[in-house]
């Protein structure tokens, strides 16, 4: 069902955790649909210097928390926000088709761990002049029917 | 390293004295039992001798049993034969919310015919009340259709009382007994049912192969039509292979059963106690008693079922969850739903299914290993937190009942399916 | 005794390869293909590998292969599963009166939901017509159903044609392929069928497993309702062993197809023609050359199928017969019937089909057997009489035609259903 | 599916064939429903001397055919009339439920054999006082339904 890198990253989940003092954190999800993602960042002259998860939720919700902090440590602000759930899903080698959709929102809980981190700082050159309120992730209520799964 | 097969409830192992039962018929005995020549009778006779030991085991008559392609056949046949029969005379049929799918889908799919379906609710431990049973019962009513035990909770309902109260009305009793033929005591006349389903392979027989009782007197209408087959009841070759080693497994199970059932208890009693003592928050789900003595489901708060079970997996224990991750469809198991849990607790279910190769080594390799997994996932969870603090507290209508560490927790009093979450859980 | 297995049209021997496949579903792969544990996932993969390879052998895509508990649950899926599509939308469907009774019942069947019934005549070889269809076609007609070859007589429909003018006017084509996937070419797409029928048993697999062909975009009601298998188009525990050994047999059958079928048609032909020529007052049912490569059915006037067959039997020989004695109805078979074949020569009728296993040290035998048999019965019967006679010529339209020994004899032209006997003979 | 009794007599008939010159000759079924049973009988003093039979018919017509003639050579005319469709089955040790209707008519045919010697011969003194007009055998065109089988 799962890719081995998948269950790589399901099984040591790379940075799983707190920060002390967060520069900024995102959740997406909720436990009546199954799968919270919580990412919390530290933030230096506009790159993501650390970064840390907490999931509650399936082996692709737990694998891509665990893919999006590899792929974002390192990266600007800029960079960060351009990772897509998709492109974690493909640097995951795919996921089953059922799982593309709630369980696939690791770059959202990113996206809006940025926007928490630049309102909180708002007018600081680490911005770099990205707009809080131009990130946006879907509705993360997705009461939509699953693809069919045997 | 070791593999613990704590899924029974989703299949079991073929026993090897079935397989061996069935290599004939995979092999030189192929003819087809409806042939008149040597090859046909030869496929024949052992099927006859299947219908008798598969009758035995439910105490009914060898004539009385259809063999189906598995269980949910049998349902099918069961609802929708009743309901083509009963076109134009009776519209109404009552099932309840814990049905299997074969079941609870087969009874709405009636709906687009213009029948009338009423789906009864169950309360905490996942028991159909008689009482509503009855009150719901008019003189349309064709079929009354509840399962014998739960394949989820392993809950087994009080069969004999709703099926008279079936009876009172002229309405036909079924009952879905694919998770407890051969695991339980049945006998059909003792049930008072009309019609029975089961499935070998829940009893160590292959898959792809089941049965309906159908008391004699009761006409329904085939599910599947041609040819004369099964008493013109079930149209097409018969599976031979499958037929004879369901019916050696029937009589294996006879003739083992009281033993081996006493065993498994003994077994899941030990599996649910070391689980609910040795892992905060969990909660047993199903009735602590009226239940399958294969059949331990048991909620972990904060964690989700997929995830456990992937832990599970890679420690070589298979297992099974009520959560929706599994299936991939974001609403988990109807049947926990039913019970009143919440979609978080029911997000957290395990079901782990005892079977004859279960030992109580495999148990306690289970107990050891569990508690880390839990843990593990814990101390991964943003709902989680460590001083051992309710993080959905927010969602509960009484956080400080709801998790009770050390000892199986279940209802005082049976709540209705509307039941929050807290009531669901005391 | 020599035992010699003419009857391949009833059921074939599981080809050895195809057992082999299948024991380790049957022993340690035992896991519920739906599980995600890795007892499910090791029953899932060949599962995958045996719908690829059902799916090549008649050019499909592998998901449009649903398996199926045998070949008339494919058939009743097919009709009844459109029709519960097409209600309250379009009411009449098309079918032929030699189809199997899998789908004649079926399709009779829906009557009772107020569907309105063309059931279309054959001629004296068993051929339906095109313009028949055609002419029977309406804009309610949601489906044609005609089979692709005859399971009795072996006569092949020009399945293409007819699935053209079914979609004239926005009907699905079902075929009924039973008898000749495995056996003949078959591309679904090159046929222009939406809905095609299988069997495993019939090539070589096992018993009670099938399959449905449902082309993309096709949607039908599922007739067993339940779990989510077959992307929920069929519900139930796959049965995994079968599917597997369908999906063996499937891929040894498309490897061997051309050849098989060459030397089939070889041996069926010596056959035909050894037994026409040797024993007088015969006739072959069915098209002389559009026409199963293995299906010989031959009428010997004076006697009596059932009669025949135990003889046969007694010789080690097995076949099969269109008589009413064999099934215990008055009827004789409905195909012999309606290719106008008078009851009296319906009796007397028997198919011998032939498979991988037959050579022709096997069909001399049989033509060695068989004259002495009909000999012996002849004299047996008060209908015939020793100079040759024909003793129930007064049922004969034409008796001097109508008996023609050494000799093919069909009709020159069709028939229609309403054929005197003479007609149909000549 | 039949007895061994069936298939002995189905597969060593006795008494095949015809009498040169029959007393009596009764013929039961038609071809349309695939059984016909011809039996022809010599009568001396009142006694079934010698009888033959024909049949075209299933493996029970052709064993109850054979049974019949067995049971009743060397029987009275009064003890043969009193042979029924259901004691021939019992002496072959039962037939198939499906086969005791259209297949299992020997009997008649035997009655309507004595019938017919007993018209010829009207007022012979071997005729033993029995009315040939009260003999009578079921109509023979048998369209019920036959039971069920698998
Ligand atoms: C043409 C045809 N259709 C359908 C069937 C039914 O297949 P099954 O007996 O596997 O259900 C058969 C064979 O029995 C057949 O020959
Ligand atoms: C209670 C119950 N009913 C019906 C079924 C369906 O049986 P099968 O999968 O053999 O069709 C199952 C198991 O899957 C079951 O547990």
């Amino acid at each position: 069902m799962y890719s081995d890198k998948v269950m790589d990253h399901f099984s040591n989940p790379r940075n799983v955790g707190d920060l002390d003092n967060p520069d900024g954190v995102g959740q997406v999800g909720n436990p009546v649909c199954g799968d919270i993602m919580r990412m919390a960042i530290a933030v230096k002259d506009g790159v993501i210097t650390d970064i840390k998860f907490k999931t509650f939720g399936c082996g692709a919700a737990i694998a891509t928390s665990s893919m999006v902090t590899e792929l974002a440590r390192g990266k600007t602000l800029q960079e960060a926000l351009e990772l897509s759930n998709k492109a974690v899903a493909e640097a995951l080698g795919g996921l089953p088709p059922v799982k593309m959709h709630c369980s696939n929102l690791a770059a959202d809980a990113l996206h809006l761990a940025i926007k928490d981190y630049l309102e909180r700082n708002a007018g600081a050159a680490d911005g770099a002049g990205i707009d809080p309120a131009s990130i946006k992730v879907e509705d993360d209520d997705h009461h939509h029917d699953a693809d069919t799964a045997e | 390293m070791r593999r613990v097969y704590l899924d029974h409830a989703a299949t079991t192992p073929v026993r090897p004295e079935v397989f061996e039962a069935m290599i004939p018929y995979l092999t030189e005995r192929f003819g087809n039992p409806s042939s008149i020549h040597s090859f046909g009778r030869e496929a024949r006779m052992e099927l006859d001798r299947a219908r008798e030991r598969t009758a035995a085991l439910i105490g009914a008559q060898p004539e009385e049993i259809v063999f189906t392609g598995g269980g949910s056949e049998a349902d099918n046949h069961a609802i929708r034969g009743a309901a083509m029969t009963a076109l134009g005379k009776r519209n109404h049929i009552i099932t309840s919310a814990i049905e299997h799918h074969a079941v609870l889908d087969t009874v709405n799919s009636l709906k687009a015919l213009g029948f009338d379906v009423t789906v009864l609710p169950v309360n905490g431990y996942g028991l159909v009340d008689p009482a509503d049973v009855r009150a719901s019962m008019t003189d349309r009513t064709f079929m009354v259709s509840i399962m014998h035990a739960n394949n989820e909770v392993g809950t087994v309902q009080p069969i004999r009382e709703i099926a008279a109260i079936a009876h009172e009305r002229g309405a036909l009793m079924h009952t879905d007994a694919v998770q407890s033929v051969g695991h339980l005591d049945i006998d059909v006349n003792e049930l008072g049912v009309d019609l029975l389903s089961m499935a070998a392979h829940k009893f160590y027989g292959p898959k792809g192969v089941g049965a309906l009782y159908i008391r004699k007197g009761v006409r329904i209408s085939p599910l599947i039509t041609g040819g004369g087959q099964e008493r013109k009841r079930r149209a097409g070759t018969e599976n031979t292979a499958g037929i004879v080693g369901m019916g050696v497994a029937a009589e294996l199970a006879m003739a083992e059963l009281d033993l081996e059932r006493a065993r498994e208890t003994a077994l899941r009693d030990r599996l649910i106690a070391g689980l609910l003592s040795t892992i905060p928050h969990t909660m047993l789900n199903g009735h602590p008693t009226m239940r399958l003595p294969n059949n331990v489901n048991i909620s972990y708060m904060y964690v989700e079922g997929e995830s456990l079970l992937l832990n599970l997996d890679m420690a070589g224990i298979a297992a099974s969850s009520g959560s929706a991750c599994t299936s991939g469809s974001l609403e988990p198991s109807h049947v926990l739903m039913a019970m009143g849990i919440s979609h978080e607790v029911a997000h957290g279910s395990v079901r782990m299914s005892i079977g004859r190769g279960t030992t109580e080594e495999d148990v306690d390799y289970v107990l050891g290993v569990m508690p880390r997994i839990v843990e593990k996932l814990r101390s991964m969870s943003p709902t989680y937190d460590k001083k051992g603090e309710c993080c959905i507290k927010d969602l509960c209508a009484n956080p400080q009942d709801c998790m009770r560490a050390g000892g199986a927790s279940a209802p005082n009093a049976p709540a209705s399916v509307s039941a929050s979450m807290g009531q669901a859980m005391r």
